[in-house]
C-alpha cells in the first residue's frame, strides 16, 4: 500500500504547469472561445510535443504506453488551467478505445490515428453518453456508436446540429447518420458493448480528474481575492462567513482526490469494482466543483459575474463537467443499480 | 383569516388575465412572440415599448395612484396582477428599478413637482431608470461610498464612479447616492440623487456579465452639474432616504411571488415529462422537486402574510431581509433542480447560441444571493435585529 | 383575503402561554417523563377547564364548535412550552373523528366521549400513520382502523407492545388484535377510508404545528444563550458562524409558519387541495424543526448534549414529530404522488 | 502508487479477523453477545475486562512496541486491525482517550520512568484515562483554562473545576492542562498533568447525556497533591504538550475510516431490505445512501493518503481539522439517512426501552460536530492555515 504519485508523475505535472501558465493564460482561453472550434489546433500539438498526449498511447504506436494514474494530475492540470484542448477526451477515451478496436479495419484505423493523436496532429471525437451522436467540434475522426455497432468517420466538419454548450471551449457537432456506412462500420454490439462501458468510464473518470483540478483553482482564486478585497476595513477573508464558505468547498475537493485517484488505479488494473469507484469519483468530483464555483462566485460578488472577470472561465468549464459524462446523481443512482439505463 | 380573494378582487383578476392573455409577448401559445433579450440594444426597446403598451391600457403601474398611471388598487391587487403576469409569462419589467424601487422613494419623499416630473415618463417607459449604489470599494460595505457631490454656485457638481448599475447600458436615469459632506461619517453626509445619463461628463460603461450580454454598467461622473431639483429628500439624508427604498427592494415589491410560483409550476411540469422518459431519475428527484414547489409556495403565502400585516397598519422591518434570503435561495434551487432534471443536456446551449430556459434561469438566479445586499450581510441583519444577538 | 389571527385566537393563545408558564415548565415536563404515561391527568384536566380540549368539540357536546383555525395558535403554543399531553392527538384527530362516526354506535360512542375529552376527563387514542395499531399510551378509548374497519376500544391500560419513543412524553402502547369484535366495530371500509385519510391529514396538520412552536422555543433559547455565554471574551453570538446558523434557521421555521396556517384554513374550508396543503406544511415544519434542533444543540455545545440541560425536551419532541405522521419526505413524495401507499 | 496491501499486511488481517471473530463481543451471528452500555459501571467494567482480553491476545494496541504490549506494527496495519475490529462490531474502546489521545504524547513527552508506569496499564484496561481539557468558561476557547496548579513543598496542588470530561464517571486516570503561571497570558504558564481520579480532594460528578447515560462527568479539584512525576513535558509548557495530543484526536487516531465504512455498508444494507418493502421511498433516498457510502470511502482513501505520506516522512498539519469536519458530517449523514429510511420508526426505541443501533448512533454522531474542538474553530483552522485567510 503506497498511495502517492512518483516522482515522474509529479515532474510531468510541474511541467504541464509550467507550459500551461506561459501558453494558456486567461487570454489564451478567450481567444480560444472566439475561435472555430473554441480550442487551438497550434496549442494541441505543443501538447504533442510535451508528450501529454502520448502518455496513454501505446509504445509501439509513438506513445508512452502509461495509464490513468499517469495520467490523473495531468488531467487535473488541464482542469486548473482551463485548457480548452480535448485532453480528456482524447487521452483517457480516444486513445485506450482506439488502442483495443478489433478487426483488420479497426488495426488500420489504429494504426493511422493513435501516432497523429500522440503527436497533437489530430483529434478523435468520442460521443458523450446521454448525448448520443454529439462529438466534440473539430475532431478529425469520430467514433461513434449507433444501433449498437461502432463506427469510425473521418469528417473534420460535419455541417449539421452544432450545438454549443455553456462551455465556451466545449463544443458540439452531430455525426450525420448518412455517414455511417458497413465501409466504416468497426465493430456489432457484441463487441462495442464492452468498449462503449469502457469508454464511458474512463470518460467519467477523466471528467473527474478535471473537475478537481478546476475547483482547486476557483477555491484558490476567491481565497486570493478574499486576502485582497476589503469592505467594513477589514479583508472580506477575514470574516466568518467567507472563512467557512470556503473551507467547506475546499473540504468536498480535498476529499474528492483521493477517490479520483484510487478510481484511476482500478482502471489501469482493471479491477471489477472500478466502475463503482469511477461513479464515485464523479459523483463526489461533480458535486465538489459544483460547490466550489457558487462558493467563488459568493466570495467574488458581482465581479465574479462579468465576463471581465476570469471566474467564469472556470464556473462554466465545471458546470458542463459536472453534467456530461453522468451527472453526480446518475452516478450515486448507478451505485445502488437504480439508473433508468 | 380569510384565504379567499374578495369579488372584486376575482374581478380585477379576471380583467387583467384577459387584457394579458391578449397583448402580451410571451413563449406561450396564442401570444404574440417574446421580445429580444433585455440586455441588448433591440432588446431594451421593445421591452421599453410594451411598457408603453401597458401603460396605455393602464397595467403598468396598478398600484399607483391614478393621476400617475395607476388604477389605486391595494397591495392584494398588485399581488394578483403579479400573479396574472407571470401567469402568461409576460416580458421582465424594463422599468421595474424605477417602478419598484425609486418610486416608492418618491412617493414618500419627493416634491408634488418631483412626483409630477418623474412618475408618468417611468409608468410609460419614456424614461427607464437604472440605480447607482454600489462603488468598486463599496459593495457590500455600501455606506464606504466616495464619489461626491460638490455645492457650486446654485447647483451640484457631480464626480467619481458607479458601478454594477442594473440596466444601466441602456437606461435614461440612474437614481444614487452621492457623498456631499466628506467631513461626516459613513452613513451620514449622503445625498439622494436623481441624474440624466446623457448630462454632460457622463461617461457610461457596459459591462457584460455571465451570459455575454450587458445586463449592467459602470457609470462615471465627471463634473456632472445637477440642479437642486434632482435631489431627493434632504441634503445629507440619503442614506434615510436610501433605506426606505432598499427596504422595498428586498421587501415586498422587488421579486414578487408569483415569479418562483410560476417557475416551480414548470419545474413541475417539467419532472411530469421527464417522469415519462427517464422514471428513476425523475423518482431520485422528486424530493427536490417537491422542496422547490413547497418553498415557492411558502414564499406567496409569506408574502400574504405580511401584505395583511401591512394593511393592517404594521410595518415591514426586518423582515425584508429575510424575504431576499428565501427568494434567492429558492429561485436557485428551482433551476438547480431544473438542470439535474435535464440531466445530460443540462449543458447545452438553444439551437440559437443562447442558454435555454432553465439554463439562462440559472444563471439569473446565481446573481440572486449577490444583489440587493448579499445574503451574508442579510443574515447578520436577521440575526442582529429579529435575533438580537450582538453586532460583531 | 385576511391572513392574519383575530383578537380572540391571539388572547386564547396569550392564556395558554401564561398557564403554561406555570403549569408546564422544564420541572414539570421532568416530572411528566419520569410518571406512568409520560404526561399528567391533572394538568390534562386544567387544559380542559381552560377551555383548550373543547376547540373543536361541537358545542352539544360540551365544546367551542370552532376549527383548525382556532386551534393554529394553541397547538404552536404547546410546541413551545413543551406541553406533554396527548393536545393534538385528541383536539385535531380524535374529537373530528368521534363528530363524524357513523351509525348508532357511532353515536353513543360520540356521546360518551366527546363531552369527556372536552373536560378533560378522559383521553382518545388514535393511530399513529405507519405505525399500525399503536397508540398513545393513558388513552381510555382507542379508535382504531384496521383490516380496513373502525373499532372503538375501551381500555385504560393495554397490556401488550409498550414503546418508548426518543420523545419521553410520547409513549405507544399496542391494541390486542383480540379486543376487536363485531361488538366495538364502528364501520368497515367504505365509511371508515375517508375517515382514516382524513384523521392522518389532521394529525399531520397538528403536529406541523406543534413542530413549529418547538422550533421557534429551540431557537431563541439558542440565541438567548448565545448572547450570554461568552468565549475569547466576546458572546459567541457575536460570531458570524453562529449568527448565521441561526438566521438560517429561523428563515425555515418563519416560512414554515404560513404553510401551516393555510392548511389549517383548508381543512376547515374542505378544500379538494387541503391534503396537498397539510404535506406542504408537515414538510417545512418537520424539517424547520430538525434544524432548529440541531442548530441550537451546535449553538449551545456540550451543554446543549446533556440530560440537565432542558434543550433535550425539545429535541426530542421535534425528532419525533417531525418523524411522526409522515415524515418530510413521505410528505413531499405524496405532494408528487409518488409514495408507496 | 500501489493499492494493495502486500502479503504480511494480508496475514495480519487474516490473524485478527480470526482473532476478533473468534472473541469479539458483537451483535453478530456466532460471537459472544454484546456487552451492556459503556455508560453504566456495569457495562464500563466489562469493557474493561474486554481490553484486558485483548491485551493478552496483544490486539489492545497493535501500533505501540513489544515492550508496552504492542506489536510494533505501522500505521497500515493498525488501519487493517481497526477494518477487521469494526467489521465485527467489536465494543467500543473504553480506553480510547488513553490509548489514542495520551499515548502519543506519551511516547513523545514522557520520561521513560512515565512511560513504563503508565502504558501496560493503559493497554490492559486495568488503568481507564478520561480527557480534563474543557473548563466551564473554556470550551472552544480552550486557552482561557482557569483550573490551577500551585507549588507547595515539593508537590504541586491543583484546585478549580473541568467538565465534559468522556468516561469520566468511571475512569481510574484524568489528563489534562492546569494554569501554572496565572500571570502568563492564555496558552503560556500551562502545565499538563496526569492525575488518579481517586486522589484525596478529587469529587466526580457524572454528567447524564442525551441518552440518560453518564458518558461524561465534571471533575472538581479541591488541593489535590499530585508529585513531579505527574507531569508530562516541561511546566509552563503544557499547551505545546496538549497540541500534540488534540493533534492526534483530530487527526488520523481518533475516529478510524473503518468506523463510517462499516456503517455505511450498514445503511446499504438497511436500504436494500427496505427496497423490498418501501420501493418508492428506497428510491427516494438512493442518492442520500450512495452519497453517505462515497463520503465514508473518501475518508478512508483520504487515511491513505495521509498515512502513506506520514510513513514517507511528511506530517499531518491542518489535515486533522479537515479530517474531524469530514468524519462529523459524514457520520450525522450516514445515521440521518438510517432514520429516514426507517421513515415512522425512526422515533420508536427499542423493546428495551434503549435507542435502537440507527438512533443511537444518531444521537452519538450528533456530538461528533462538538466535541474536539467545534467544527466552527475547525473550519476556522483550515481557512486560516490552509487557505491563508487572515484572522478576524
Amino acid at each position: 500500500m503506497h498511495f502517492a504519485f512518483d516522482e515522474q508523475q509529479l515532474e510531468f505535472r510541474s511541467q504541464l504547469r509550467s507550459w500551461a501558465e506561459a501558453h494558456c493564460t486567461p487570454a489564451d482561453l478567450r481567444a480560444a472561445w472566439e475561435s472555430r472550434h473554441g480550442w487551438s489546433p497550434d496549442r494541441w500539438k505543443m501538447l504533442g510535443e510535451l508528450g501529454v498526449l502520448g502518455v496513454t498511447v501505446p509504445a509501439d504506436h509513438g506513445g508512452l504506453g502509461l495509464g490513468l494514474v499517469d495520467l490523473a494530475l495531468l488531467l487535473e492540470e488541464a482542469g486548473r488551467s482551463g485548457l480548452p484542448e480535448p485532453l480528456l477526451e482524447n487521452t483517457a477515451v480516444a486513445a485506450p478505445l482506439l488502442s483495443q478496436l478489433p478487426g483488420r479495419f479497426g488495426a488500420e484505423v489504429r494504426d493511422r490515428w493513435l501516432p497523429a493523436v500522440a503527436r497533437g496532429e489530430a483529434s478523435v471525437g468520442v460521443p458523450v453518453p446521454g448525448l448520443s451522436g454529439l462529438v466534440l467540434a473539430g475532431s478529425d475522426l469520430a467514433l461513434v456508436f449507433r444501433g449498437g455497432a461502432l463506427y469510425a468517420v473521418e469528417t473534420d466538419e460535419p455541417s449539421t446540429g452544432r450545438r454549443r454548450t455553456i462551455d465556451g471551449a466545449r463544443r458540439l457537432v452531430e455525426v450525420d447518420a448518412a455517414q455511417l456506412s458497413s465501409a466504416n462500420r468497426l465493430c456489432g454490439p457484441e463487441k462495442s458493448t464492452p468498449l462503449r462501458r469502457a469508454a464511458a468510464d474512463r470518460g467519467a473518470w477523466a471528467a473527474a480528474a478535471v473537475l478537481v483540478g478546476a475547483a482547486d483553482r476557483m477555491i484558490t482564486s476567491a481565497a486570493d481575492y478574499a486576502r485582497q478585497r476589503v469592505q467594513f476595513a477589514r479583508p472580506i477573508g477575514s470574516f466568518q462567513a467567507v472563512k467557512h464558505h470556503l473551507a467547506g468547498a475546499l473540504l468536498r475537493v480535498e476529499f474528492a482526490r483521493p477517490l479520483v485517484y484510487r478510481a484511476a488505479w482500478s482502471l489501469d488494473e482493471a479491477d471489477p469494482e472500478a466502475p463503482g469507484h469511477v461513479s464515485m469519483a464523479k459523483a463526489a468530483a461533480s458535486d465538489a466543483a459544483s460547490l466550489a464555483a457558487s462558493t467563488a462566485l459568493q466570495v467574488h460578488g458581482a465581479i465574479g459575474y462579468t465576463w471581465e472577470h476570469d471566474l467564469h472561465l472556470w464556473m462554466k468549464r465545471a458546470w458542463s463537467l459536472a453534467s456530461a459524462w453522468g451527472d453526480a446523481g446518475w452516478h450515486r443512482a448507478r451505485l445502488l443499480g437504480v439508473t433508468d439505463w | 383569516m380569510d384565504l379567499r380573494f374578495d369579488d372584486e378582487q376575482e374581478r380585477f383578476r379576471q380583467e387583467a388575465r384577459a387584457w394579458l392573455e391578449a397583448h402580451a409577448p410571451s413563449p406561450l401559445a396564442g401570444h404574440p412572440p417574446p421580445l429580444p433579450s433585455l440586455d441588448t440594444r433591440e432588446g431594451f426597446e421593445a421591452h421599453r415599448s410594451w411598457e408603453g403598451a401597458m401603460h396605455q391600457a393602464r397595467w403598468s403601474v396598478v398600484s399607483w395612484p391614478a393621476p400617475y398611471g395607476g388604477r389605486g388598487v391595494g397591495l392584494f391587487e398588485w399581488l394578483v396582477f403579479e400573479e396574472e403576469y407571470y401567469r402568461v409569462r409576460a416580458p421582465t419589467r424594463v422599468g421595474q428599478n424605477g417602478i419598484f424601487l425609486l418610486a416608492p422613494t418618491l412617493f414618500e419623499f419627493g416634491t408634488d413637482e418631483q412626483k409630477d416630473r418623474y412618475l408618468l415618463p417611468m409608468a410609460s417607459g419614456e424614461e427607464i431608470w437604472c440605480q447607482g449604489w454600489s462603488e468598486p470599494d463599496a459593495g457590500s460595505d455600501l455606506a464606504a461610498i466616495r464619489s461626491r457631490a460638490e455645492r457650486r454656485g446654485g447647483d451640484w457638481v457631480l464626480s467619481g464612479q458607479k458601478t454594477w448599475c442594473s440596466r444601466g447600458a441602456f437606461a435614461d436615469w440612474l437614481f444614487g447616492l452621492f457623498r456631499t459632506d466628506p467631513e461626516a461619517e459613513r452613513h451620514r453626509g449622503l445625498t439622494y440623487f436623481l441624474v440624466p445619463l446623457d448630462s454632460p461628463g457622463v461617461t457610461v460603461r457596459p459591462i457584460a456579465q455571465l451570459d455575454g450580454e450587458t445586463g449592467f454598467a459602470e457609470v462615471f461622473f465627471e463634473d456632472v452639474v445637477v440642479p437642486d431639483a434632482q435631489v431627493l429628500g434632504h441634503v445629507h439624508r440619503g442614506w434615510e432616504v436610501a433605506m426606505a427604498t432598499t427596504g422595498s427592494e428586498r421587501g415586498l415589491s422587488l421579486r414578487s411571488p408569483a415569479r418562483y410560483t410560476e417557475a416551480a409550476a414548470r419545474l413541475v411540469e417539467l419532472w411530469r415529462r421527464s417522469h415519462d422518459r427517464h422514471p428513476r431519475r425523475a423518482e431520485r428527484l422528486a424530493d427536490a422537486v417537491a422542496r422547490a414547489m413547497i418553498d415557492a409556495e411558502a414564499y406567496r403565502l409569506h408574502t400574504y402574510w405580511t401584505a395583511t400585516r401591512v394593511l393592517d397598519g404594521g410595518q415591514v422591518g426586518a423582515e425584508s431581509s429575510m424575504n431576499k434570503l428565501f427568494w434567492s435561495e429558492t429561485d436557485l434551487a428551482i433551476h438547480r433542480t431544473a438542470l439535474e432534471l435535464l440531466g445530460p443536456e443540462a449543458e447545452l446551449l438553444g439551437e440559437d447560441g443562447r442558454p435555454g430556459e432553465w439554463l439562462d434561469g440559472f444563471l439569473f438566479a446565481l446573481a440572486g444571493p449577490i444583489y440587493a445586499g448579499t445574503n451574508e450581510i442579510q443574515r447578520n441583519v436577521v440575526a442582529e435585529r429579529v435575533l438580537g444577538l450582538p453586532r460583531s
